[in-house]
């Protein structure tokens, strides 16, 4: 369901044409990384810490090295010194330990061989001296008194301080007087929320193969969200320039930007150069889970300050969270996520820290469903003690154009408001809620980014077009852009096939992050193809014999006054007596990505006696912008959804004391299943970005974050009971349920 | 190391192939035959991505040794289209846009054509009980439910 | 010449100034000057912030135009998932 | 992590017991299987390394099921998912075949048997509890010929059994259930499929009118072994199931819990849904049993 104020109209943009990747993916054609196989491939094993924090007294290859089969083992000792101020230091040392072992999982060497059981007995085979130091483990350990410093290489970012610490980042944003904002508040609210750290739960393992020739230079055919970013990733872990690394982008399993970046090609590369052979490297579940991206676990304090009309007046909050072994995501943009009301009075302190725990990455719109939870929980309380609809208190203090983010810089044209009425005039908020059960809303907000995009679009002699971007499709991109090629040159979509080039056939592309793709590489492949479009209206004059001035350019075809229109097929037949091939390359540093915004409403049935939540009904409204292929674009919708809800419900990484995983696999590490859900109705919302073309926005991000204070709200909404810590499982709601009585 | 002799029939074509005693037959399938397009998301049997047919049944590769599959019939992902002709829920899978990044799509496609021809007309309820063996973590499941139901009214009017 | 806003982490090299009148013809001459008069500022501006010029955003803009009717914001650095 | 890093593994599929039996004499370290979803997890996690597989699947007794005289006998490699199809046992033991049927998913469901559920020995095993209130009982082969035993003795410590080496479970016998009695099994996992139980509940009644002739409770996953729980049995015999005998039978049963703080759920968790799952499930065979009448 799509609701539009959008007054364009186009030909292609907007329908929901077959995917043209689709074919191979229902097939088993579809080729992911662990799909591929090269003559003479070894298959390599990764050895990792058995400890949360050891120095690494020495390592003992030998006797893997005299194993069956074994062709290659690599330690720290044959990666590239990076000094630590380099920006790839901490992605380097975490896919290879150095001095010290910095996590339960953490790899310290690797071996390849003919064979993966091979691999895994020599692996097995490796003898590693470890020195036990003491752990750090959660946020609290690492901002104690005297707390052991969890990584002696990390400094504090932009402090100034030279000396070790747990802190990763320290930043501090706001606007107004918020003492001022309190003392004008008739209602203060102040609450400690907690969260513990989830995974991405992309469903393939990581996985690459690596090709290193005699001369020095290797091919890597990996899964990722962006395969520039792992030719410079792997270069840098080398210290190799990057014309010795091609990167084939292979079809990626999900990534959810846990794939933005890289584990394990650096180390495939190494091993290859050191075999003379293929390597390919595949991560188990285990390993998934272990030692690759969760997303920063988290402890937020939040007061706001209201009048009784409503007006919220102020903010103040401190957010931790944790990054895990190494800096890995920022804390900022969490905190900045806070965007979404006018909140005269903002005091926000985001601080990063430091564990011996799995090093942390991005996580769809990363760290901001966490901020929402705070902000949101408190929003409906208020609404609550108000007396007043959650939606209307939304609407009174929502930003519109023109006022300001919590990083201080004004809103660009979004659509917020018209986002929280399409929830408000929903059948489903317009239903009363299910007997027994209780309603919660909440909404979300991401900023979308821009970054570098390339694109060529070649015309083939017969008419149909080739569109060749760098962006790794990882749901559905390629035919966003064929159908944005298509609306531009008047073109079927289906004679236009869109490809993903490897790194040397295409021009720089920035990773698929930060819900760019359709929005940047769109960008780039318009651009493209309106260059293409002055190519064929000169062909067209020159095939008519008059000047170019007198050519238009109208639904694909050259229109000249008085003559026969002239179509793209006539044109491209005639391509080599006017010129030769027609072809065009674009690319930019796309400005002007849009923000976008979410409103969530669900229905939920608490059994009071077992504490399980039960989602009867669950809506999901996003700002699209322009939504390209609305398929794809209820699917991001649907997708974020379900994402959120199971890290309300049951998601979460639990560590014994020593730091080791307890839960890694999906048997316990419980992600949504189909019978977990009711059916996710996404009505998209269409506020144009006036910086895109077709005013697209991104779309992938912003439908993770307000699941969970929805959640939280709609369970406070049937039981009374304020769920302030995640996940919201049967155990622990029951507790908080049967406290909450005996009180 | 000692391997075995397995004889059985793989999407229709009698094949033989030699294991190692403890290689899953989810390796196999890929390793041997080159099929590929059972995937490896878990090996504990938690997610569904190598669900294949085994005499009919659904099964996860990666729970079966490979010399269990000696005389049985296999269907994988790649052998549940007619020739040219898709399985319904191939179609509508692809027209309702019910997979994005694509790696759980096969597991999915083979258990719900085990569904539809158990029970080819199935409630809401049902489809999504049969299908909890198989996570997807990109759609949020609502899609691939729909495509199920849509391939099973196109099952029935076939039948009709 | 152009309008600087700062981040309220910004700050403490300002002595607390958050909105400043600042000498150039583009973002980086902005930057350079911010450095000469509050040392330790300027690496925060190139590689801890973002640039959002009248209110777009524009990834990795020293070299973008500026002049005295311009409001440039120093945001935090912006990434996603 | 480590996965197949030791010795490789042999497999072998037996057409009759003796010739398992005899593989099982030959070689100390071998192990039997019939669906092996608990085993391949445990062998890539490196727990057990066995020398030898013997696959039980290729007996016919051990996945023949039968009704005779007044007995079931099933095949303990029967695949689960035969079971919960099969009307006439599904009608006979409707409790008994939805623990079955609990058992992971379709595809697990495929391979998942009462012989594997029982000897993995996990103290959550959905089936155990079910088959502990049916009075079920296992026949049991080994090098001195077979024996019965009863279910509830199997067990005797997480991943532990009574059966001797070489020993391995051929099939299960079941008496038909008496006139007016029935049984129902309960779980909670935190999702709706895909778990392991966090609490099992099973409970078998026999009715005289509306009041209680006879109950056997059993609790899963709340102590090392499944337990059953005399105390709530007591209560509920003679009782017409009001309020307070149902009260008296969920105490009881929170009370009968012996549990562990681990990753799936807390000792006070688990001690409170035991009593509420056992009161519900109660009042499902009640109302079952009243219905066989």
């Amino acid at each position: 369901m799509t609701v539009t104020e959008n007054p364009r109209t186009y030909k292609y943009v907007g329908t929901r044409p077959v995917r043209h990747d689709g074919l191979d993916k229902v097939t088993g054609k579809a080729r992911f990384a662990a799909d591929l196989d090269m003559t003479g491939q070894l298959r390599a094993a990764l050895v990792r810490s058995p400890h949360a924090h050891a120095r690494i007294v020495s390592i003992d290859t030998s006797k893997a090295e005299a194993m069956p089969g074994v062709k290659a083992v690599v330690t720290g000792a044959d990666f590239a010194d990076l000094d630590p101020t380099h920006p790839e230091f901490d992605m380097a040392v975490n896919l290879m330990a150095r001095d010290e072992a910095l996590y339960n999982g953490h790899v310290v060497a690797a071996v390849a061989a003919v064979t993966a059981a091979q691999a895994a007995a020599a692996a097995a085979a490796v003898e590693v001296d470890y020195e036990p130091l003491p752990a750090v483990l959660t946020i609290d350990e690492a901002i104690a008194e005297g707390a052991p410093i969890a990584n002696p290489t990390n400094r504090t970012l932009f402090s100034g301080d030279t000396e070790p610490s747990n802190l990763a980042s320290v930043n501090e944003f706001g606007r107004g007087d918020v003492e001022a904002g309190f003392e004008a508040a008739d209602i203060i609210l102040e609450r400690e929320f907690r969260t513990v750290a989830v995974h991405q739960g992309y469903i393939e393992p990581h996985a690459c193969v690596a090709d290193c020739g005699q001369d020095g230079k290797a091919t890597i055919w990996a899964s990722s969200q962006g395969h520039f970013a792992v030719r410079s990733k792997t270069a840098a872990a080398l210290g190799w320039s990057t014309d010795r690394i091609k990167v084939i982008p292979a079809e990626i399993g999900g990534g959810f930007g846990g794939k933005t970046t890289i584990y394990l090609e650096p180390v495939a590369v190494l091993l290859s150069q050191k075999a003379a052979r293929p390597v390919k490297l595949v991560m188990s579940r285990e390993e998934v889970l272990r030692a690759t991206g969760p997303a920063p676990a988290t402890k937020i304090t939040a007061k706001m300050g209201a009048t009784n009309d409503g007006e919220i007046t102020t903010l103040q909050s401190t957010m931790y969270f944790d990054n895990g072994s190494t800096k890995g995501f920022s804390a900022l943009t969490g905190a900045m996520s806070v965007a979404s009301y006018k909140l005269p009075n903002l005091e926000l302190h985001a601080i990063g820290t430091v564990t011996n725990t799995a090093r942390s990455a991005a996580y769809r719109a990363p760290s901001a469903p966490q901020a929402a939870f705070a902000v949101e929980t408190l929003i409906d309380e208020l609404a609550q003690q108000l007396g007043v609809d959650p939606i209307d208190l939304r609407l009174q203090n929502a930003v519109v154009e023109g006022d300001v983010t919590a990083m201080s810089m004004p809103h660009p044209k979004i659509g917020f408001v018209e986002t929280l009425e399409a929830i408000k005039n929903s059948d489903h908020y317009n239903s009363p809620v299910p007997q027994g059960a209780g309603r919660g809303v909440a909404t979300g907000f991401w900023f979308n980014i821009g970054e570098q995009s390339s694109a060529t679009v070649n015309l083939n002699e017969d008419g149909t077009a080739t569109v060749v971007t760098g962006s790794p499709d990882i749901g559905g991109s390629r035919a966003s852009m064929a159908l944005m090629a298509a609306e531009e040159l008047g073109l079927a979509v289906d004679r236009i096939t869109p490809i993903v080039a490897d790194t040397e056939s295409v021009g720089f592309t920035d990773i698929t992050e930060g819900s760019r793709a359709t929005f940047a590489t769109g960008m780039a492949v318009v651009n493209a193809c309106r260059e293409l479009i002055e190519q064929l209206k000169q062909r067209a004059a020159t095939i008519k014999s008059v000047d170019v001035e007198q050519v238009e350019w109208v639904d694909g075809a050259a229109v000249i006054e008085g003559q026969d229109p002239l179509t793209i097929p006539e044109i491209t037949a005639m391509a080599k007596n006017t010129g030769g091939p027609l072809t065009a390359t674009a690319s930019l540093n796309a400005a002007g990505a849009g923000p976008s915004f979410a409103v969530h409403v669900a229905d939920v049935a608490v059994d009071e006696e077992t504490g399980e939540t039960t989602i009867l009904r669950y809506t999901a409204a996003q700002d699209a912008g322009t939504a390209i292929h609305p398929s794809y674009v209820e699917g991001q919708i649907q997708g974020g959804s379900v994402q959120g809800i199971g890290w309300a419900l049951n998601e979460e990484y639990i560590y014994d004391s020593d730091g080791v995983m307890e839960n890694a696999s999906f048997l316990d590490y419980r992600m949504p299943v189909a019978s977990d859900l009711p059916m996710i109705d996404a009505i998209i919302v269409e506020v144009p970005n006036p910086s895109h073309p077709y005013g697209v926005r991104g779309v992938g991000e912003t439908g993770i974050v307000p699941p969970i204070p929805t959640l939280a709200n709609a369970i406070a909404a049937a039981t009374g009971v304020r769920m302030t810590a995640l996940p919201m499982s049967p155990p622990r709601l029951l507790a908080a349920i049967t406290e909450s009585a005996g009180s | 190391m000692p391997r075995t002799h397995v004889s059985c029939t793989v999407n229709g074509d009698e094949v033989d192939f030699l294991s190692s005693d403890e290689t899953s037959l989810l390796n196999a399938l890929r390793d041997e035959l080159g099929l590929t397009g059972v995937k490896e998301g878990c090996g504990t049997g938690d997610c569904g991505a190598c669900t294949i047919l085994v005499d009919g049944k659904v099964n996860c590769a990666c729970l079966m040794f490979a010399p269990e599959a000696e005389g049985s019939s296999i269907l994988t992902v790649e052998g549940i289209a007619q020739g040219d002709q898709l399985h319904p829920v191939q179609q509508t899978f692809l027209e309702g846009a019910a997979l994005q990044c694509g790696v759980c799509t096969p597991g999915f496609l083979v258990a719900a054509k085990a569904l539809l021809d158990e029970n080819s007309d199935p409630t809401e309820t049902e489809i999504r009980y049969a299908l909890a063996g198989n996570l997807c973590r990109c759609t949020g499941y609502d899609k691939i439910i729909r495509a199920v139901q849509e391939a099973a009214v196109q099952v029935n009017g076939a039948s009709k | 010449m152009a309008t600087v806003h700062l981040q309220a982490d910004h700050r403490r090299f300002t002595g607390g100034e958050k909105t400043l009148q600042v000498d150039g013809s583009t973002v980086g001459d902005l930057i350079t000057e911010l450095e000469r008069r509050y040392p330790g500022l300027g690496p925060l501006l190139t590689d801890g912030a973002s640039v959002a010029i009248n209110g777009e955003l524009i990834p990795n803009g020293i070299f973008e135009k500026v002049d005295a009717s311009t409001e440039v914001y120093f945001v935090a650095p912006i990434s996603g998932g | 992590m480590a996965q197949y890093v030791t010795d490789f593994m042999r497999y072998a599929a037996p057409t009759t017991t003796d010739e398992a039996v005899e593989l099982l004499q030959s070689d100390p370290d071998a192990r039997v299987f019939a669906g092996a979803t608990d085993l391949i997890p445990q062998i890539r996690a490196g727990r057990p390394e066995p020398s030898l597989l013997v696959d039980l699947k290729r007996i016919e007794r051990l996945v023949a099921v039968s009704h005779n005289n007044g007995t079931w006998t099933v095949g303990a490699a029967t695949p689960t998912s035969a079971l919960t199809a099969n009307p006439e046992f599904s009608a006979a033991f409707p409790g008994l075949s939805e623990a079955s049927g609990l058992i992971g998913s379709d595809q697990i469901q495929n391979r998942s048997s009462w012989g594997g559920n029982l000897c993995n020995a996990s103290p959550a095993a959905d089936s155990v509890p079910a088959l502990v209130v049916n009075d079920a009982r296992a026949v049991i082969a080994g090098a001195s010929g077979e024996r019965t035993a009863d279910v509830a003795d199997i067990v005797t410590g997480p991943g532990e059994t009574s059966l001797n080496d070489g020993e391995f479970i051929i099939e299960f016998l079941l008496d038909d259930p008496p006139a007016g009695s029935s049984d129902a099994y309960l779980r909670l996992i935190p999702r709706t499929e895909m778990d392991i139980a966090v609490v099992g509940a099973a409970v078998q009644l026999s009715m005289d009118g509306d009041s209680v002739a006879s109950a056997k409770v059993a609790l899963g996953a709340v102590a090392p072994t499944v337990v059953r729980v005399p105390d709530a049995e007591a209560a509920l015999v003679g009782s017409t199931l009001d309020d307070d005998a149902l009260a008296a039978a969920a105490a009881a049963a929170s009370a009968a819990c012996n549990p562990i703080d681990d990753k799936r759920g807390t000792i006070q968790y688990r001690r409170q849904v035991a009593g509420v799952l056992t009161k519900r499930a109660v009042q499902i065979a009640a109302q079952r049993a009243k219905g066989a009448n």
